[in-house]
């Protein structure tokens, strides 16, 4: 399994890197555009779905991720898988804990138990 | 060198014989400083590891003598410093590293048959990191130490205590680079550099653990990473993430710090579990039992790991919810490691059993390990924990783990690997009386606490009832055995580098491919690259042959 | 492969060595990942914590500053793959090395504004402890958010002060040894893979820093 | 008893008693497993000896059925033992109605203890036997640990909220008090002792303290001093939220979230108003954080309840 130094077609042209390019720069102005907007919390929703697409883009293109052998590309995923169990886990503990946050978030109110009332 | 051959072993020569071994070959300091080798640099980290791994034991021994006496026979402050120092250095500097630094970085590349680790370079500046992180620590332990506990927990750490707390984050914060790259190193190695024929399922279980253990490390490090260097900032400006007083949360340090410090605690056993599932076969003259099983295990604890850290935090105060859910996690975590047990146990099944000094560490490890387990379910369990955290039982129980299995796996590999790595033979009769010495004095050090945490006595006390006096006399008494067990191995192996008897290549009769190389093997290990043509362990125990891994029979 | 000086010991093809080289940065970039996943995970928990005073306290973010530096920092990425476009074909060298220092130019050029946006911050006093004022609405909340400033664009800096580094040892070292061939690159690859990163990671701290409270 | 060697802890309330059970239970399982494992181990260590003679054909090869078998099995007994667990967690985590409260803070290195007739005491904690306690907590400092060995009764206390544990002591005595949390120099000291008492000794003792205001009455005279009143008070005429029968019901605050009226949400809404404002109110309550001290919110605490609750509407 040896990948050589990458001398082939995809080199040749700049022309897939400069759409990547304008892509990522429009994707940007659309994702400063939406700050501006008063549309709660779709905003960040939005933002960072944008930050995502950019970074595959940056990734699969400019990484040359592309063309690689899928080794590479678990790696490529797997910091980011990861991380999800950071956040998704430590989420069990703050979307319910007494007390946490501080003012919830969300219209469900917390159940008796939970609270350690009465 | 040495072509003496173990008796009954076919008299070929073994491959490269005349190129001089990797201690032999350049004899200056500056060639050992700026080494490449994977062998010199783990032998370099091993100096390193056993220099922290007996400031580490001072520490130990010295809150063990206070703990002699109800009321203590050191100053509280100086009590409080030792704990924490004895945790940061045994956790970070001694039981991380241990084995993959040095039985990972010497027989990795061995084991899948290549000349080098992958970035040679980087291994080198991995030491002289760790040294430096190592230097740091050292200096906050003479500067007066720091006194919040290896744990850190904020807002202790960053508000309240007057020790040396900066300069032990920012010493854990460097050592994990050393991790880092060292993780990194064998990771890239084992992916890519690989002999001919050596597939995933014909690579030693060793070789799988440090695998494992290596995502592990580079996973988890970066985490912990940031949270000592957020508690660093926080400790030097006043304002973090952590601060009560600007809307932080104190348990998000714990939530940080432990998705970490749990999969630590498989950075420490994971390896140990690969040392153990080399010394089993090669002893017991058996096929590890159930091979593939063992991988996946290994495997999916790397994973699961890092789904259970909050059952350190079951009585923080976190969500009730959570913490069920994390509880649940630990049990499934637990299957794996019980299937290993079982494996191992079952791997001496119509095996022809030798009961080397390296054999009787692998025992002491499987039966100290299930110990450990077994009282790591009673943890697991939520109402029990409620009562058990925080005391001796806790103490007793990752001790268990970490010290009686991880440093037994550790002393097996040390004296399995001896005569390769130096050359020597060790000499047997003292070493099985330390390994059983050792099995003696831990659980006599340890034991007992697990009565002391049932009874309630609180971790990190200086001072304690009267009442409890006789369980803390026993297990200091223990302490003192084991402070003799560790310290004989210094002595005769010592003693062997210099009188004991040449080894042969395979003095085991071991299938492993580091076993095909002279001892000590010459700088680049294999004249040629070898072609594997079998899985590990292929012994025979009714004809008592072994085939080594490149397909060649042997009479033992 | 005819024995070549530059294919070290362990390795059998210089193939094996470059593509192994490739694999080593991008198992690095697991760790950055997480390092700056993690910074950003305590971010998004006081985020969702404390909107409002996330919200006021962001407002006085430099917003033409982050952007310009968004835009200097994608730029550099693909400057930085044209150069390595260049270098794996032969009639090219000079091309490669004009696009490598135009990489160069754009990373000074995002150090530049981002010192100059530092520069704006103090005049603003939003610097936690030693220079700040809590402004209406940030409540003390708001001064988490610009710890998290600091320190995000803190690290960010340092990574791309490292990568110019990279950049100019290979400008000034290995390229003027000659070392990189179209027959072999994979150092400049893995350079190239470094930046990226570090711009990837601008791609979400812009989002967290200079695009909240502004509607 | 061999008092010189204990091996059993003290056992002195209904927490403790199903605490014990389970772990009587573990130990038990414990064994099995160990037992197990060694009788396998010197089995085969015996009888495969190296000069043993017996036989070593047929070995094991295939192997994956033990394997699934073994696993399957020991998965089964873990969730048995998972379940168990917890629902006793869930039950030790879960104050039920109570008889008594008292009123905790830690501080580096002494329980303060503040019963609601305002009896005061350090490292000590006097209750009645046979009553349900609920224990609410809360750490001037660092993070603590609330642990009573007798009763298998533990909480972390951390600064910034206010935590609740209870129990229900079913004999007469005096049991330890500790920290488990390690909290600084004399951590080890940070210990006290609880004293159960039967009622009538308890009563007793409350009377002979020589207290002449209630934790409530205390509360109420701080409500004035910081000027509580001005808004909260019957006769005010700024528009700010009653206080009556405020405890325990579910307030519906101004960005649309649902809260109970406990303890922590009572001491945020004093330390940190702005960010708890009730629906339809205008969020002018200066904050008092850093103005009060963990003991004086819990007499503002005790005031507000002593106001009235709808404690027994809820259940």
């Amino acid at each position: 399994m040896t990948i050589g130094p990458n001398i082939d077609a995809r080199h040749a042209t700049a022309l897939p890197f400069v759409i990547a390019w304008i892509v990522i720069l429009v994707l940007a102005g659309i994702s400063a555009w939406t700050a501006f907007l008063a549309i709660g919390i779709w905003a960040p929703v939005v933002q960072f779905g944008i930050a995502a697409i950019q970074t595959a883009l940056l990734f699969i293109l400019f990484m040359r991720l592309k063309g690689s052998p899928s080794l590479k590309w678990i790696f490529a995923g797997s910091g980011f898988f990861w991380l999800l169990f950071l956040y998704g886990l430590s989420m069990t503990d703050y979307s319910n804990r007494q007390g946490w946050p501080p003012t919830q978030i969300s219209s469900q109110p917390p159940r008796q138990g939970d609270i350690g009332g009465d | 060198m040495s072509t003496t051959t173990f008796e009954g072993m076919p008299a070929t020569e073994p491959r490269a014989a005349t190129e001089p071994s990797y201690l032999t070959s350049e004899n200056t300091i500056a060639s050992w400083l700026f080494t490449r080798d994977h062998k010199r640099i783990a032998l370099m980290f091993f100096a390193s590891v056993t220099f922290f791994f007996f400031v580490g034991g001072t520490a130990a021994t010295l809150m063990r003598l206070n703990l002699a006496t109800p009321q203590g026979l050191l100053q509280p402050a100086v009590y409080n410093r030792m704990f924490t120092m004895h945790g940061i250095i045994m956790v970070w500097f001694f039981l991380i590293p241990s084995i993959p630094t040095t039985f990972g970085n010497f027989f990795i590349p061995m084991m899948i048959g290549a000349r080098d680790l992958a970035f040679p370079r980087v291994n080198l500046l991995s030491w002289y990191v760790f040294n430096l992180s190592g230097l740091v620590v050292l200096f906050a332990l003479v500067m007066g130490g720091a006194d919040t506990g290896w744990t850190f927990y904020t807002p202790l750490s960053t508000v309240y205590a007057d020790g040396y707390v900066f300069a032990a984050a920012i010493a854990v914060f460097i050592n994990g680079f050393s991790s880092i790259m060292t993780a990194l190193n064998f990771i890239v190695t084992i992916h890519r550099m690989r002999a001919p024929g050596m597939t995933w399922m014909r690579l030693p279980l060793f070789v799988w653990g440090i695998y494992t253990v290596s995502v592990v490390m580079l996973t988890a490090t970066p985490v912990l990473a940031m949270d000592t260097f957020l508690l660093a900032f926080e400790r030097f400006t006043g304002i973090g993430p952590f601060s009560v007083q600007h809307g932080g949360d104190p348990i998000l340090w714990q939530h940080m710090f432990w998705f970490y410090s749990h999969p630590a605690v498989y950075i420490m056993i994971l390896p140990a579990m690969g040392v153990v599932s080399e010394l089993i076969p090669c002893y017991a003259r058996r096929p590890i039992f159930g091979y593939t099983g063992m991988a996946i295990a290994l495997m999916s604890l790397a994973i699961l790991t890092f789904f259970v850290w909050a059952h350190h935090m079951f009585v923080a105060g976190i969500s009730v919810y959570s913490a069920i859910l994390f509880s649940l996690m630990t049990f499934f975590v637990a299957v794996p490691s019980a299937i290993k047990v079982f494996n191992w146990t079952v791997s001496l099944h119509k095996g022809r059993i030798i009961f080397d000094a390296p054999m009787l560490y692998a025992l002491g490890f499987v039966l100290l390990f299930t110990l450990g387990g077994v009282t790591g379910l009673m943890l697991a369990t939520l109402a029990v924990d409620v009562d058990l955290h925080g005391t001796y039982f806790v103490i007793a129980h990752f001790h268990y783990i970490m010290v009686g299995a991880t440093v037994s796996a550790f002393f097996g590999a040390l004296h399995y690997w001896w005569p390769k790595m130096t050359g020597r033979l060790y000499p047997e009769m003292w070493a099985r009386s330390a390994a059983i010495l050792m099995y003696v004095g831990f659980n006599m050090t340890f034991f007992p606490q697990f009565v002391l945490g049932y009874l309630g006595m609180p971790r990190r006390s200086y001072t304690y009832p009267v009442e409890w006096q006789s369980w803390n006399v026993l297990s200091s008494a223990g302490a003192s055995i084991l402070a003799i067990a560790y310290l004989l191995p210094l002595l005769y192996l010592g003693w062997s580098i210099f009188f004991g008897r040449k080894a042969g290549p395979n003095p085991w009769g071991a299938t492993g491919l580091e076993w095909a190389t002279p001892s000590p093997p010459p700088t680049h290990n294999f004249g040629d690259t070898p072609i594997v043509t079998l899985g590990p362990y292929s012994y025979d125990p009714e004809n008592d042959t072994f085939i080594d891994q490149e397909g060649v029979s042997h009479a033992r | 492969m005819p024995a070549d000086a530059r294919l070290e010991i362990q390795f059998a093809t210089l193939e094996q060595q470059g593509d192994t080289a490739q694999v080593g940065m991008w198992i690095f970039l697991v760790n950055e990942t997480i390092f700056f996943g993690a910074l950003i995970f305590t971010y998004f928990l006081y985020r969702l914590t404390y909107p409002h005073e996330f919200a006021a306290a962001a407002k006085d973010t430099v917003f033409w500053a982050g952007t310009a530096n968004f835009v200097i920092l994608v730029t550099s990425s693909l400057t930085m793959v044209l150069a390595i476009n260049a270098a794996a074909q032969e009639e090219r060298p000079n091309q490669m090395i004009g696009w490598l220092i135009v990489t160069v130019g754009l990373g000074f050029l995002f150090l530049g504004v981002k010192g100059y946006e530092y520069y704006l911050d103090i005049l603003d006093r939003v610097v936690p402890v030693v220079h700040f004022e809590v402004k209406p609405g940030e409540g003390s909340a708001g001064e988490l958010f610009w710890v998290f400033y600091w320190i995000a664009t803190g690290l960010h800096a340092i990574h791309l002060t490292v990568g110019i580094g990279l950049l100019l040892y290979m400008l000034l070292w290995r390229i003027r040894r000659g070392e990189i061939t179209p027959a072999y690159y994979a150092p400049l690859e893995v350079v190239g893979i470094y930046w990226s990163f570090v711009d990837t990671v601008w791609l979400f701290l812009y989002p967290c820093i200079y695009l909240v409270g502004r509607s | 008893m061999y008092h010189w060697i204990p091996f059993w802890p003290d056992t002195a309330a209904v927490n403790a008693v199903v605490v014990n059970n389970l772990y009587i239970a573990e130990l038990g399982l414990s064994a099995v497993i160990m037992v197990t494992v060694l009788a396998m181990m010197l089995t085969y260590c015996v009888r495969y000896r190296s000069n043993g003679t017996a036989s070593r054909g047929h070995r094991l090869e295939r192997t994956w059925h033990f394997e699934i078998a073994w696993t399957v099995a020991t998965l089964g007994v873990f969730l048995i033992v998972f379940v168990w667990g917890a629902q006793v967690y869930a039950w030790l985590y879960e104050p039920p109605p109570a008889d008594e409260e008292v009123y905790v803070v830690g501080k580096q290195w002494m329980w303060k203890v503040e019963h609601p007739g305002g009896q005061r005491e350090i490292d000590a904690l006097h209750v009645p036997v046979g009553k349900t306690i609920r224990v609410v907590m809360g750490s001037e400092d660092v993070i603590h640990s609330f642990f009573i060995p007798a009763f298998r009764v533990k909480h972390d206390v951390v600064p910034g909220t206010l935590e609740t544990v209870w129990f229900k002591a079913d004999k007469t005595g005096v049991f330890r008090l500790e920290c488990t949390q390690f909290c600084g120099l004399q951590h080890a000291t940070m210990q006290g002792e609880i004293d159960v008492m039967s009622g009538a000794d308890y009563a007793r003792w409350l009377t002979s303290q020589g207290v002449h205001e209630s934790l409530a009455e205390q509360g109420a005279d701080l409500f004035r001093a910081h000027g509580c009143s001005g808004c909260h008070g019957q006769n005010s005429t700024v528009h700010a939220p009653s206080l009556t029968g405020l405890y325990g019901t579910m307030v519906h605050l101004q960005d649309g979230s649902v809260r109970l009226a406990d303890e922590a949400y009572l001491r945020d809404c004093i330390l940190n108003p702005r960010s708890f404002t009730v629906a339809g109110f205008p969020p002018v309550m200066p904050d008092f954080a850093g103005q009060l001290g963990e003991d004086e919110v819990i007499k503002l605490i005790a005031y507000i309840k002593s106001l009235g609750s709808k404690q027994e509407s809820l259940r």
